[in-house]
Protein backbone atom coordinates (compact mmCIF):
# COMPACT_ATOMS: atom_id res chain seq x y z
CA UNK A 1 0.00 0.00 0.00
CA UNK A 2 1.53 3.38 -0.84
CA UNK A 3 0.13 6.98 0.38
CA UNK A 4 1.19 10.30 0.34
CA UNK A 5 -0.43 12.57 2.43
CA UNK A 6 0.34 15.52 4.66
CA UNK A 7 -1.16 14.16 7.51
CA UNK A 8 0.66 12.09 10.23
CA UNK A 9 1.13 7.70 10.51
CA UNK A 10 1.48 5.54 13.02
CA UNK A 11 4.16 3.33 12.52
CA UNK A 12 2.16 0.40 14.98
CA UNK A 13 -0.86 0.66 13.05
CA UNK A 14 1.05 -0.09 9.21
CA UNK A 15 3.17 -3.08 11.17
CA UNK A 16 0.08 -4.60 12.91
CA UNK A 17 -1.60 -4.61 9.23
CA UNK A 18 1.02 -7.58 8.44
CA UNK A 19 0.63 -9.01 11.53
CA UNK A 20 -0.16 -12.66 10.02
CA UNK A 21 0.09 -16.38 10.10
CA UNK A 22 2.08 -16.72 7.27
CA UNK A 23 4.46 -13.44 8.19
CA UNK A 24 7.46 -14.73 10.08
CA UNK A 25 9.37 -10.82 9.73
CA UNK A 26 8.07 -7.71 9.79
CA UNK A 27 10.85 -4.64 9.60
CA UNK A 28 10.00 -1.49 9.48
CA UNK A 29 11.97 2.29 8.63
CA UNK A 30 10.44 5.29 10.36
CA UNK A 31 12.53 8.35 8.93
CA UNK A 32 12.19 11.46 11.75
CA UNK A 33 12.92 14.95 10.71
CA UNK A 34 15.90 16.29 12.55
CA UNK A 35 16.50 19.15 14.67
CA UNK A 36 19.87 20.42 13.16
CA UNK A 37 20.67 20.79 9.70
CA UNK A 38 24.33 22.29 8.56
CA UNK A 39 25.26 22.87 11.89
CA UNK A 40 22.25 25.08 12.65
CA UNK A 41 18.66 25.07 13.91
CA UNK A 42 16.02 23.36 11.68
CA UNK A 43 12.56 25.60 11.99
CA UNK A 44 10.60 23.61 9.79
CA UNK A 45 11.22 21.37 6.88
CA UNK A 46 8.38 21.38 3.89
CA UNK A 47 8.24 18.62 1.33
CA UNK A 48 6.91 19.05 -2.14
CA UNK A 49 6.12 16.39 -4.80
CA UNK A 50 4.99 15.94 -8.00
CA UNK A 51 1.49 14.36 -7.40
CA UNK A 52 0.66 11.73 -9.62
CA UNK A 53 3.87 10.96 -10.91
CA UNK A 54 4.98 9.95 -7.29
CA UNK A 55 2.39 7.48 -6.95
CA UNK A 56 3.72 6.08 -10.02
CA UNK A 57 7.41 6.12 -8.82
CA UNK A 58 6.39 4.39 -5.53
CA UNK A 59 4.20 1.68 -6.96
CA UNK A 60 6.86 0.70 -9.16
CA UNK A 61 9.70 0.62 -6.60
CA UNK A 62 7.72 -1.57 -4.48
CA UNK A 63 6.99 -3.95 -8.05
CA UNK A 64 10.42 -3.72 -7.64
CA UNK A 65 11.16 -5.51 -4.21
CA UNK A 66 8.70 -7.85 -4.48
CA UNK A 67 10.10 -9.33 -7.34
CA UNK A 68 13.57 -9.51 -5.80
CA UNK A 69 12.64 -10.65 -2.55
CA UNK A 70 9.39 -12.86 -1.40
CA UNK A 71 7.34 -10.76 0.29
CA UNK A 72 4.23 -10.71 2.05
CA UNK A 73 3.44 -7.02 1.80
CA UNK A 74 5.27 -3.78 1.65
CA UNK A 75 3.67 -0.65 2.89
CA UNK A 76 5.14 2.74 2.04
CA UNK A 77 3.36 6.50 3.30
CA UNK A 78 5.65 9.40 3.05
CA UNK A 79 4.72 13.00 4.05
CA UNK A 80 4.53 15.93 2.16
CA UNK A 81 4.20 19.69 2.99
CA UNK A 82 5.20 21.65 6.03
CA UNK A 83 7.22 19.33 8.79
CA UNK A 84 8.32 20.55 12.72
CA UNK A 85 11.67 18.55 13.96
CA UNK A 86 10.87 15.30 15.13
CA UNK A 87 7.79 14.70 13.17
CA UNK A 88 7.72 11.54 11.42
CA UNK A 89 7.95 11.87 7.55
CA UNK A 90 8.12 8.58 6.13
CA UNK A 91 7.74 4.95 6.76
CA UNK A 92 8.68 1.31 4.93
CA UNK A 93 7.42 -1.78 6.12
CA UNK A 94 7.98 -5.05 4.45
CA UNK A 95 6.41 -8.51 5.85
CA UNK A 96 8.08 -11.81 4.84
CA UNK A 97 8.15 -15.42 6.19
CA UNK A 98 12.21 -14.93 6.58
CA UNK A 99 13.94 -11.87 8.33
CA UNK A 100 16.43 -11.33 5.59
CA UNK A 101 14.25 -10.77 2.76
CA UNK A 102 12.21 -8.05 5.04
CA UNK A 103 15.48 -6.58 6.00
CA UNK A 104 17.02 -6.69 2.64
CA UNK A 105 13.23 -5.35 0.69
CA UNK A 106 13.59 -2.29 3.58
CA UNK A 107 16.99 -1.21 2.84
CA UNK A 108 16.82 -1.18 -1.11
CA UNK A 109 12.68 0.52 -0.64
CA UNK A 110 14.33 3.02 1.41
CA UNK A 111 17.10 3.22 -0.95
CA UNK A 112 15.07 4.05 -4.25
CA UNK A 113 13.04 5.81 -2.15
CA UNK A 114 15.41 8.16 -1.96
CA UNK A 115 16.62 8.52 -5.72
CA UNK A 116 13.85 7.77 -7.74
CA UNK A 117 10.90 8.98 -5.79
CA UNK A 118 9.95 13.13 -6.91
CA UNK A 119 10.22 14.39 -4.00
CA UNK A 120 12.13 17.88 -3.13
CA UNK A 121 12.67 18.98 0.50
CA UNK A 122 12.84 23.00 1.60
CA UNK A 123 14.43 23.65 4.93
CA UNK A 124 13.55 26.75 7.19
CA UNK A 125 16.61 27.30 9.21
CA UNK A 126 17.71 30.46 11.33
CA UNK A 127 19.87 31.66 8.57
CA UNK A 128 17.04 31.58 5.64
CA UNK A 129 15.14 28.62 3.09
CA UNK A 130 17.04 26.41 1.88
CA UNK A 131 16.42 23.64 -0.94
CA UNK A 132 18.35 20.40 0.25
CA UNK A 133 20.53 19.07 -2.05
CA UNK A 134 20.73 15.45 -3.40
CA UNK A 135 23.84 13.49 -1.59
CA UNK A 136 26.05 11.15 -3.37
CA UNK A 137 26.11 8.98 -0.73
CA UNK A 138 22.30 8.21 -1.67
CA UNK A 139 23.12 7.43 -5.37
CA UNK A 140 25.75 4.98 -4.10
CA UNK A 141 23.26 3.15 -1.43
CA UNK A 142 20.91 3.02 -4.29
CA UNK A 143 23.41 1.59 -7.26
CA UNK A 144 24.94 -1.20 -4.95
CA UNK A 145 20.89 -2.99 -5.78
CA UNK A 146 22.18 -3.23 -9.37
CA UNK A 147 25.30 -4.71 -8.86
CA UNK B 1 2.93 20.77 -24.76
CA UNK B 2 2.46 21.40 -20.94
CA UNK B 3 5.40 22.24 -18.47
CA UNK B 4 5.62 21.70 -15.00
CA UNK B 5 8.52 23.17 -12.48
CA UNK B 6 9.22 21.99 -9.04
CA UNK B 7 11.48 22.99 -6.36
CA UNK B 8 13.62 26.02 -6.95
CA UNK B 9 12.96 25.79 -10.40
CA UNK B 10 9.11 26.22 -9.71
CA UNK B 11 10.40 29.43 -7.56
CA UNK B 12 12.94 30.65 -10.36
CA UNK B 13 10.36 30.35 -13.23
CA UNK B 14 7.94 31.66 -11.25
CA UNK B 15 4.83 29.51 -11.62
CA UNK B 16 4.39 25.60 -11.03
CA UNK B 17 2.92 24.86 -14.32
CA UNK B 18 2.17 26.78 -17.80
CA UNK B 19 0.83 25.51 -21.26
CA UNK B 20 3.62 26.40 -24.09
CA UNK B 21 3.59 26.82 -27.66
CA UNK B 22 6.71 25.18 -28.57
CA UNK B 23 8.42 26.32 -32.59
CA UNK B 24 8.58 22.93 -34.58
CA UNK B 25 12.87 22.86 -33.95
CA UNK B 26 12.03 21.85 -30.05
CA UNK B 27 12.01 18.30 -30.86
CA UNK B 28 13.55 17.22 -27.41
CA UNK B 29 14.00 17.94 -23.26
CA UNK B 30 17.06 19.50 -24.08
CA UNK B 31 15.54 21.81 -26.94
CA UNK B 32 12.71 22.87 -24.50
CA UNK B 33 14.66 23.57 -22.01
CA UNK B 34 16.72 25.65 -24.05
CA UNK B 35 13.84 27.21 -25.94
CA UNK B 36 12.71 28.10 -21.89
CA UNK B 37 16.05 29.81 -20.77
CA UNK B 38 16.20 31.87 -24.01
CA UNK B 39 13.33 33.69 -22.47
CA UNK B 40 15.77 35.48 -19.80
CA UNK B 41 14.62 36.42 -16.06
CA UNK B 42 14.01 34.04 -14.37
CA UNK B 43 13.67 31.05 -16.71
CA UNK B 44 16.96 32.34 -17.97
CA UNK B 45 17.82 32.00 -14.14
CA UNK B 46 16.34 28.56 -13.87
CA UNK B 47 18.17 26.64 -16.79
CA UNK B 48 21.69 28.38 -16.52
CA UNK B 49 23.09 24.87 -15.72
CA UNK B 50 21.21 21.91 -16.83
CA UNK B 51 23.51 19.60 -15.03
CA UNK B 52 21.94 20.45 -12.33
CA UNK B 53 18.29 19.81 -13.78
CA UNK B 54 16.00 16.36 -14.09
CA UNK B 55 13.28 16.05 -16.46
CA UNK B 56 10.60 13.43 -17.11
CA UNK B 57 8.24 13.53 -19.93
CA UNK B 58 4.42 11.76 -19.27
CA UNK B 59 5.64 11.39 -15.64
CA UNK B 60 8.08 9.26 -16.67
CA UNK B 61 12.17 10.33 -16.15
CA UNK B 62 13.97 10.62 -19.35
CA UNK B 63 17.45 12.46 -20.19
CA UNK B 64 17.59 15.97 -22.40
CA UNK B 65 17.81 13.69 -25.45
CA UNK B 66 14.54 12.68 -25.09
CA UNK B 67 11.59 13.24 -27.58
CA UNK B 68 8.90 15.78 -26.45
CA UNK B 69 5.49 16.79 -29.14
CA UNK B 70 2.75 18.87 -28.71
CA UNK B 71 0.23 17.07 -26.34
CA UNK B 72 3.31 16.20 -24.22
CA UNK B 73 3.51 16.83 -20.45
CA UNK B 74 7.23 17.51 -19.39
CA UNK B 75 8.55 18.23 -16.22
CA UNK B 76 11.76 20.08 -15.15
CA UNK B 77 13.31 19.87 -11.04
CA UNK B 78 16.28 19.09 -9.28
CA UNK B 79 17.69 16.07 -8.58
CA UNK B 80 15.24 14.42 -5.92
CA UNK B 81 15.70 14.74 -2.12
CA UNK B 82 12.47 12.65 -0.26
CA UNK B 83 13.10 10.08 2.28
CA UNK C 1 16.22 -1.11 27.08
CA UNK C 2 16.28 -4.86 27.42
CA UNK C 3 13.24 -6.80 28.50
CA UNK C 4 12.44 -10.92 28.57
CA UNK C 5 8.18 -11.13 29.03
CA UNK C 6 5.74 -13.39 28.80
CA UNK C 7 2.80 -10.42 28.19
CA UNK C 8 2.82 -8.65 24.53
CA UNK C 9 4.42 -5.82 23.09
CA UNK C 10 3.44 -2.56 21.30
CA UNK C 11 5.90 -2.34 18.13
CA UNK C 12 4.02 1.34 18.04
CA UNK C 13 4.67 2.17 21.42
CA UNK C 14 8.33 1.12 21.37
CA UNK C 15 9.44 2.89 18.13
CA UNK C 16 7.69 5.75 19.66
CA UNK C 17 10.12 6.42 22.41
CA UNK C 18 13.05 6.82 19.94
CA UNK C 19 10.90 9.80 17.70
CA UNK C 20 13.21 12.73 19.17
CA UNK C 21 15.06 15.59 17.61
CA UNK C 22 18.67 13.82 17.16
CA UNK C 23 17.14 10.76 15.71
CA UNK C 24 16.85 10.51 12.25
CA UNK C 25 15.76 6.99 11.64
CA UNK C 26 14.25 4.20 13.44
CA UNK C 27 14.60 0.66 12.48
CA UNK C 28 12.44 -2.26 13.88
CA UNK C 29 12.37 -6.11 13.71
CA UNK C 30 9.19 -7.93 14.68
CA UNK C 31 9.08 -11.14 14.80
CA UNK C 32 5.80 -13.12 14.40
CA UNK C 33 4.85 -16.99 15.37
CA UNK C 34 3.92 -18.38 12.06
CA UNK C 35 0.93 -21.06 11.60
CA UNK C 36 3.11 -23.58 10.21
CA UNK C 37 6.53 -25.36 10.34
CA UNK C 38 7.68 -29.14 8.63
CA UNK C 39 4.36 -28.64 6.74
CA UNK C 40 2.73 -29.09 9.84
CA UNK C 41 0.05 -26.99 11.27
CA UNK C 42 1.68 -25.32 14.41
CA UNK C 43 -0.48 -25.40 17.17
CA UNK C 44 1.24 -23.81 19.62
CA UNK C 45 5.15 -22.56 20.51
CA UNK C 46 6.60 -22.65 24.07
CA UNK C 47 9.89 -20.51 24.79
CA UNK C 48 12.08 -21.25 27.53
CA UNK C 49 14.91 -18.99 29.14
CA UNK C 50 17.93 -19.05 31.38
CA UNK C 51 16.40 -16.06 33.74
CA UNK C 52 19.25 -13.71 34.31
CA UNK C 53 22.12 -15.06 31.94
CA UNK C 54 19.45 -14.28 29.48
CA UNK C 55 19.23 -10.77 30.54
CA UNK C 56 22.96 -10.43 30.65
CA UNK C 57 23.33 -12.26 27.01
CA UNK C 58 20.68 -9.00 25.06
CA UNK C 59 22.45 -6.64 27.50
CA UNK C 60 25.82 -7.34 26.22
CA UNK C 61 24.46 -8.01 22.46
CA UNK C 62 23.05 -4.45 22.54
CA UNK C 63 26.76 -2.76 23.82
CA UNK C 64 28.33 -4.57 21.15
CA UNK C 65 25.96 -2.55 18.75
CA UNK C 66 26.61 0.59 20.25
CA UNK C 67 30.57 -0.18 20.10
CA UNK C 68 30.02 -1.25 16.11
CA UNK C 69 27.64 1.45 15.16
CA UNK C 70 26.60 4.91 16.50
CA UNK C 71 23.12 4.57 17.74
CA UNK C 72 20.94 7.15 19.93
CA UNK C 73 18.35 3.61 21.37
CA UNK C 74 18.19 -0.06 21.35
CA UNK C 75 15.20 -1.64 22.61
CA UNK C 76 15.20 -5.68 22.34
CA UNK C 77 11.71 -7.03 24.06
CA UNK C 78 11.67 -11.05 23.90
CA UNK C 79 8.58 -13.06 24.84
CA UNK C 80 8.66 -16.30 26.59
CA UNK C 81 5.93 -18.67 27.97
CA UNK C 82 3.28 -20.13 25.54
CA UNK C 83 2.11 -18.33 22.02
CA UNK C 84 0.06 -19.06 19.23
CA UNK C 85 0.14 -18.56 15.82
CA UNK C 86 -0.26 -14.78 14.67
CA UNK C 87 1.81 -13.65 17.60
CA UNK C 88 4.27 -11.21 18.37
CA UNK C 89 8.07 -12.91 19.91
CA UNK C 90 10.59 -10.55 19.11
CA UNK C 91 10.77 -6.86 18.62
CA UNK C 92 14.44 -4.97 18.24
CA UNK C 93 14.26 -1.73 17.43
CA UNK C 94 17.48 0.73 16.76
CA UNK C 95 17.59 4.34 16.42
CA UNK C 96 20.54 6.43 14.86
CA UNK C 97 20.84 9.56 13.21
CA UNK C 98 21.31 7.89 9.28
CA UNK C 99 19.36 4.50 8.20
CA UNK C 100 22.32 2.40 7.18
CA UNK C 101 23.43 2.48 11.23
CA UNK C 102 19.64 1.53 12.17
CA UNK C 103 19.30 -0.82 9.79
CA UNK C 104 22.50 -2.67 10.34
CA UNK C 105 22.33 -2.46 14.02
CA UNK C 106 18.38 -4.43 13.71
CA UNK C 107 20.06 -6.80 11.29
CA UNK C 108 23.06 -7.61 13.33
CA UNK C 109 20.79 -7.50 16.81
CA UNK C 110 18.85 -9.98 15.41
CA UNK C 111 21.68 -12.70 14.39
CA UNK C 112 23.29 -12.24 17.63
CA UNK C 113 19.86 -12.58 19.44
CA UNK C 114 19.37 -16.02 17.46
CA UNK C 115 22.50 -17.69 18.11
CA UNK C 116 23.63 -16.10 21.72
CA UNK C 117 20.61 -15.03 23.75
CA UNK C 118 19.60 -18.40 25.95
CA UNK C 119 15.96 -18.81 24.31
CA UNK C 120 14.67 -22.71 23.42
CA UNK C 121 11.16 -23.15 21.29
CA UNK C 122 9.04 -26.27 21.67
CA UNK C 123 6.45 -27.11 18.82
CA UNK C 124 3.43 -28.58 19.87
CA UNK C 125 2.24 -29.55 16.09
CA UNK C 126 -0.46 -32.16 15.23
CA UNK C 127 1.90 -34.90 15.34
CA UNK C 128 3.48 -34.51 18.61
CA UNK C 129 5.89 -31.75 20.31
CA UNK C 130 9.94 -31.11 19.08
CA UNK C 131 12.10 -28.87 20.05
CA UNK C 132 13.06 -26.39 17.21
CA UNK C 133 17.05 -27.69 16.23
CA UNK C 134 19.82 -24.43 15.79
CA UNK C 135 20.12 -23.61 12.28
CA UNK C 136 23.43 -23.29 10.56
CA UNK C 137 21.82 -20.58 8.69
CA UNK C 138 21.32 -18.19 11.92
CA UNK C 139 25.19 -19.51 12.47
CA UNK C 140 26.20 -18.32 9.51
CA UNK C 141 24.56 -15.13 9.62
CA UNK C 142 26.36 -13.61 12.92
CA UNK C 143 29.14 -15.07 11.19
CA UNK C 144 29.54 -12.58 8.69
CA UNK C 145 29.46 -10.02 11.66
CA UNK C 146 33.04 -10.78 12.62
CA UNK C 147 34.62 -10.96 9.23
CA UNK D 1 28.20 -27.48 42.68
CA UNK D 2 24.78 -26.00 41.16
CA UNK D 3 23.77 -27.66 37.86
CA UNK D 4 21.16 -26.43 35.87
CA UNK D 5 19.18 -28.34 32.76
CA UNK D 6 17.37 -26.78 29.84
CA UNK D 7 15.01 -27.36 26.95
CA UNK D 8 15.38 -31.25 26.07
CA UNK D 9 18.08 -31.65 28.61
CA UNK D 10 15.83 -30.71 31.49
CA UNK D 11 13.04 -32.87 30.01
CA UNK D 12 15.33 -35.60 29.73
CA UNK D 13 17.18 -35.46 33.35
CA UNK D 14 13.57 -34.86 34.44
CA UNK D 15 14.53 -31.90 36.93
CA UNK D 16 15.50 -28.02 35.96
CA UNK D 17 18.51 -27.96 38.32
CA UNK D 18 19.76 -29.63 41.32
CA UNK D 19 23.15 -29.25 43.47
CA UNK D 20 25.61 -31.66 43.27
CA UNK D 21 28.76 -33.00 45.56
CA UNK D 22 31.33 -34.05 42.46
CA UNK D 23 34.25 -36.04 43.22
CA UNK D 24 37.49 -33.95 42.97
CA UNK D 25 38.15 -35.74 39.74
CA UNK D 26 35.32 -33.80 37.70
CA UNK D 27 38.21 -30.34 37.39
CA UNK D 28 36.40 -29.30 33.92
CA UNK D 29 32.66 -29.03 32.04
CA UNK D 30 33.27 -32.14 30.41
CA UNK D 31 34.67 -33.53 33.15
CA UNK D 32 30.90 -32.65 34.76
CA UNK D 33 28.95 -33.97 31.88
CA UNK D 34 30.89 -37.30 31.81
CA UNK D 35 29.79 -37.75 35.72
CA UNK D 36 26.52 -36.59 35.50
CA UNK D 37 26.30 -39.24 32.53
CA UNK D 38 27.88 -42.24 34.41
CA UNK D 39 24.04 -42.29 36.57
CA UNK D 40 22.30 -43.74 33.75
CA UNK D 41 18.81 -43.54 32.74
CA UNK D 42 17.79 -39.96 31.79
CA UNK D 43 20.66 -38.40 32.20
CA UNK D 44 22.61 -40.85 30.25
CA UNK D 45 20.20 -40.36 27.53
CA UNK D 46 20.43 -36.29 28.24
CA UNK D 47 24.45 -36.40 28.05
CA UNK D 48 24.76 -39.13 25.22
CA UNK D 49 26.09 -36.51 22.54
CA UNK D 50 28.14 -34.11 24.15
CA UNK D 51 28.57 -32.74 20.48
CA UNK D 52 24.40 -31.87 21.07
CA UNK D 53 25.26 -29.55 24.21
CA UNK D 54 26.15 -26.71 24.80
CA UNK D 55 27.47 -24.61 28.43
CA UNK D 56 27.90 -22.35 30.79
CA UNK D 57 29.44 -21.79 33.67
CA UNK D 58 28.17 -18.75 35.84
CA UNK D 59 26.16 -17.52 33.23
CA UNK D 60 29.02 -17.30 31.05
CA UNK D 61 29.45 -19.37 27.86
CA UNK D 62 32.17 -21.86 28.16
CA UNK D 63 33.90 -25.05 25.92
CA UNK D 64 33.58 -28.30 28.01
CA UNK D 65 37.36 -27.57 28.64
CA UNK D 66 36.54 -24.87 30.48
CA UNK D 67 37.16 -25.44 34.89
CA UNK D 68 34.61 -26.02 37.21
CA UNK D 69 34.77 -25.86 41.16
CA UNK D 70 32.41 -26.15 44.28
CA UNK D 71 30.14 -22.98 44.33
CA UNK D 72 29.83 -23.18 40.50
CA UNK D 73 26.29 -22.67 38.58
CA UNK D 74 27.04 -25.09 35.44
CA UNK D 75 24.23 -25.10 32.75
CA UNK D 76 23.71 -27.23 30.44
CA UNK D 77 21.61 -26.95 27.36
CA UNK D 78 20.93 -27.57 23.17
CA UNK D 79 22.32 -24.82 21.32
CA UNK D 80 19.72 -22.01 22.05
CA UNK D 81 16.89 -21.40 19.27
CA UNK D 82 15.69 -17.87 20.09
CA UNK D 83 13.95 -14.69 17.85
Amino acid sequence: MIRVQSEDFDPGVEIGRFQREDVGAIVSFTGVVRGESHGERLVSMTLEHFPGMTERELERIAVEARTRWSLQGVSVVHRVGELRPGERIVLVVTAAAHRQAAFEAAEFLMDYLKTRAPFWKRELRASGEYWVEARSSDDEAAARWSR
Amino acid sequence: MKVLYFAWLRQKVGRGEETVEAPSSVRTVGDLAAWLGARGGGYADAFADLKRLRAAVNQEYGDFSVAVKAGDEVAFFPPVTGG
